[in-house]
């Protein structure tokens, strides 16, 4: 394993640590409970917004704390959702008149932290609320197990409720546009390598030098299945046709179209890939109007992408345009 | 199904406990391993950084009765260890701890009840069944059998002894499970095959029990 | 070779097609001369401002046309400098009756390319002059060679000359202020992995498991020496010593601290990189009060971190903090 | 050094820019390697899309004279190639054409003058001086080779071979040579040990011009 670090153990504190000196007049950070809070949280006039979740995936979650975004990200190790007391904590430090807003990706072990979490900090007269993100087409949905995955369009209901947050909506008018732009969001990703994860030392799995994973997750975990790669005008066919015909989106829909980076491709291949997904999408009457090119949410040095469609009204449009000022400044 | 541990019987499920405390930690790399195979390799770092902190703070915990002593190990298990882990250990700790609330002295269907009451904890949690390829697929037939010995008024030795075979045998024919819940599930017919970990920890921990016995 | 690519030959393009797809309202492309271009370009009002090099070094600079930064790009093919026509001809589309200034990286190619191209460009009548950016301290500075080579540090000469520019500041003055800021950065990279050009097809150097390139320049050469790897604590000091040494930067600096990732390394590394330099500076008495932790100049796939610093007097500190609008938006 | 081409040698120099032009496009493969080792694997590549136009483009060229056709090369050349071979041949190209302007037959002496004056070009353009470790220290010797020869009264088709045998030696020479110009420089001393790319490409089309004399 070739990477910048010193100790595996460390990776998840010292890269907050870094986080926090980058952004020494926006952010605080707690080392105790590996949390990530704005300055100037909390404020009782605006629904305070966390989102918690393994680590690996940064930007998301640590990296979108600010005006307009998140409150407080509260992150466990790498892959591993954050143990409940942080959680607890993290909703102590930015509670609000107002309320908290947990976003939570739909994975067992975040839905179990999370449910948890909920219980105790109501029980300290904490106003909270919880909402489950499940946009990956990749698993289907089915009472018999936990249901889909929150994936990379988790960055769209964190915008919109961010944003919301901002404007001074109420909790349940917040909770109803997250669960509505969740509702319209459909991922689907593809490897090309395996990722690997610090204190693992190694790649999570094996994979053919003409091979590539379909319907992977986020975590490094294997996809649905394998296949021989592809050129890049197929590929995005095996992305998108899933998504469309999933919710479905349809002729005359306006979306928003990203292409998200898995950690270890280089934006000049997602911005090829954009093009060929526009393409085909306006070729059926589906028109990106809102693009976003570049890495959300990552699988550590994953080399992959993943594409997601939001359809978009006037309401979630307005929200998605609103400012956010996070740490992620690139100019 | 008459005799009682009392005393004695608070000083081993103490020991007990310590014992899986033990054992996690030094199994680490080998759950973790376990867990790269269709899920995401941390299920061995996970419990180790968990109970290392149950280690930790053993001397300090509040020992006024077994129930109370129990749910703080619970409470450092749910609140220090992340993953589908700390939840799940946690909530069997917690139901464990509040089945025998007020005991001071523990009888033999106390142990039961403890392990039946982590079974349905884990279950309400994470809403896995049997057959789902968890944790729970050893823990289950482990109870079972560890309730028919006592009745049938087996030894404490011969009960540990039984009841860590029994296990093992369960957890290896989770290898033939196709998972359907947590992270491994995602893989579909990918995770038949490869034993579930959190089932070959179960049988691990039986094991070491009762070679201590 | 696993990328995200139809045909080698039509990376670039089809790269520039999607960028162009992705914002429709702000640049236009020009397809036979590989131009990206401002699409309320040119402004009689200001300096245009034009950079030109290779591809794969992707954001730059393709994605940092906009406001406040470029007026238009002009890449040529992966790693070579563009054709001397496609720089007149972007020169052409920018012209303004306050000049032109091409920015150039210090590069045999691109050097003479730039230069024959302000000839042929003055000799229609184009006011234009050329700046060249020589940041990387691992290429010693000699008459007998080409001399540094421009990297990383680039985006500060940009970004300062852009804030320029919009401010309506004149050519002369534009370059003065191009040539403060290029003094007064340096840069120096490394490599944990090779890169693959797409028309290679495979990575252009081999490198082992347990070694790293030091003194790696962007364009996928092998760096000036070759050594085992090392916790990130030392690949700091290997970086930071011969850029604080270089100028010098000294105590009571007040600078401008860059990570840069190549290409395949995460976020997350990048701010763990952050974290450490920032703190061993501080402690030298150099205090990083602006900081930029991402992707700016990335060699396509390269594992790998550039550090650059700015020595920042309050001139250099406000044309940075001035406002841009450029393609790479994160929310 | 007294005999003319005349018209003649304008269309053996119109032949050889052809020949030189076919050669590049189908060593690209090959140029492209040896850029590979100490560079970044884009010389041949470069060479042919630019010569694949001059190919493209040969038909249109204005032959007013044998200077403005040479331009013409040059100007495709350099307005189509990147990296830094489109300057270097380029200029290359414009300076021969220049130092044979307005002239409607070529003398041996111009031909010396055409390659004295491509040589000087690309030294004003890319700074390089002999042992640098670029085409230069093939290209020189070849001209000296030619002057020399054709000084003594050789026939085109010995000069031509002996100056194929001149380009081949000091080309596979330039291995010895650390890289003080181009991409190669920034390698130092681990430049050493190959020849540059540019000096056997010299070789190359030397000996593809001997071979149709
Ligand atoms: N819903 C569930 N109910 C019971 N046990 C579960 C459940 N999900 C996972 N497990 C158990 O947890 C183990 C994995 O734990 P861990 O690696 O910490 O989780 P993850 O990394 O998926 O969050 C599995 O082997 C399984 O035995
Ligand atoms: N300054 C220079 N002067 C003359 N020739 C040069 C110079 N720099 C490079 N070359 C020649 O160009 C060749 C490399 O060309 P090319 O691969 O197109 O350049 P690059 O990729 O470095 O821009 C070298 O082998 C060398 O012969
Ligand atoms: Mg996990
Ligand atoms: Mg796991
Ligand atoms: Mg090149
Ligand atoms: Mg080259």
């Amino acid at each position: 394993m070739k990477k910048f670090i010193n100790d595996p153990k460390a990776f998840v504190p010292e890269m907050l640590k870094g986080l926090a000196l980058a952004n020494p007049d926006t952010l605080t950070y707690d080392p105790k409970y590996n949390l990530i809070v704005r300055a100037d949280a909390p404020n009782n006039d605006k629904v305070s917004i966390i989102q918690g979740s393994g680590s690996g995936h940064e930007p998301a979650h640590v990296m979108i704390v600010g005006k307009g975004m998140l409150d407080a990200a509260c992150p466990g190790d790498v892959f591993a959702a954050p143990p409940t007391d942080f959680v607890v904590e993290a909703a102590r430090r930015v509670k609000s008149d107002k309320g908290v807003l947990l976003l939570v990706n739909n994975y067992t072990g975040d839905k179990m932290a999370f449910e948890m979490a909920e219980e105790l900090a109501a029980a300290e007269g904490i106003k909270v609320r919880t909402l489950f993100i499940d946009d990956d087409v990749a698993v289907k949905d089915s009472l018999y197990t936990i249901g889909r995955r929150g994936v990379a369009g988790n960055f769209f209901v964190i915008k919109a409720v961010g944003a919301a947050a901002e404007a001074g909506k109420d909790l349940d008018e917040i909770v109803r546009i997250g669960e509505k732009v969740n509702a319209v969001t459909r991922t689907m990703g593809v490897a090309l390598t395996a990722c690997t994860p610090p204190a693992k030392g190694e790649p999570l799995f094996e994979i053919g030098d003409d091979e590539i994973e379909v319907g992977i997750g986020i975590h490094g975990e294997p996809g649905r299945a394998r296949q021989k790669w592809v050129p890049a005008n197929e590929i995005v066919d095996l992305l998108l046709e899933p998504i469309v015909s999933d919710i479905p989106y349809s002729s005359g829909d306006d979306v928003a179209l990203m292409v998200n980076g898995l950690g270890g491709t280089p934006i000049s291949e997602l911005y090829l890939l954009y093009g060929i997904a526009h393409e085909k999408l306006a070729a059926q009457g589906i028109t990106p109007t809102r693009s976003y090119v570049g890495e959300y949410c990552t699988s550590l040095d994953m080399a992959g992408a993943s594409i997601t469609l939001v359809k978009l009204d006037d309401e979630i449009r307005e929200l998605l345009e609103a400012p956010a000022e996070i740490p992620i400044r690139t100019f | 199904m008459s005799s009682t541990f009392s005393q004695a019987g608070v000083a081993r499920v103490e020991s007990v406990i310590k014992l899986i405390a033990q054992t996690c930690v030094d199994n680490e790399k080998y759950f973790s391993d376990l867990d790269a195979v269709v899920g995401d390799g941390d299920f061995g770092y996970s419990l180790a950084r968990g109970f290392e902190n149950v280690i930790a703070e053993w001397d300090e915990y509040d020992r006024s009765d077994l129930s109370t002593f129990i749910q703080k190990v619970a409470t450092t298990m749910s609140g220090r260890i992340g993953g589908s882990s700390g939840p799940i250990w946690g909530t069997a700790f917690l139901r464990a701890a509040i089945s025998v609330k007020d005991k001071n002295d523990i009888s033999q269907a106390d142990v039961v009840a403890m392990l039946r009451s982590a079974v349905e904890g884990i279950m309400k949690r994470g809403g896995a069944s049997l057959g789902d390829k968890t944790l729970l697929d050893a823990l289950v037939p482990l109870t079972d059998a560890i309730e028919a010995d006592l009745d049938k008024g087996l030894d404490g030795k011969a009960v540990a002894q039984h009841a860590a075979e029994v296990a093992r045998a369960a957890a290896e024919e989770t290898a033939k499970l196709e998972a359907h819940r947590g992270r491994a599930s995602y893989t579909g017919e990918r995770s038949i095959g490869s034993p579930d970990p959190g089932a070959i920890a179960m049988a691990v921990l039986a094991e070491r029990v009762a070679e201590t016995w």
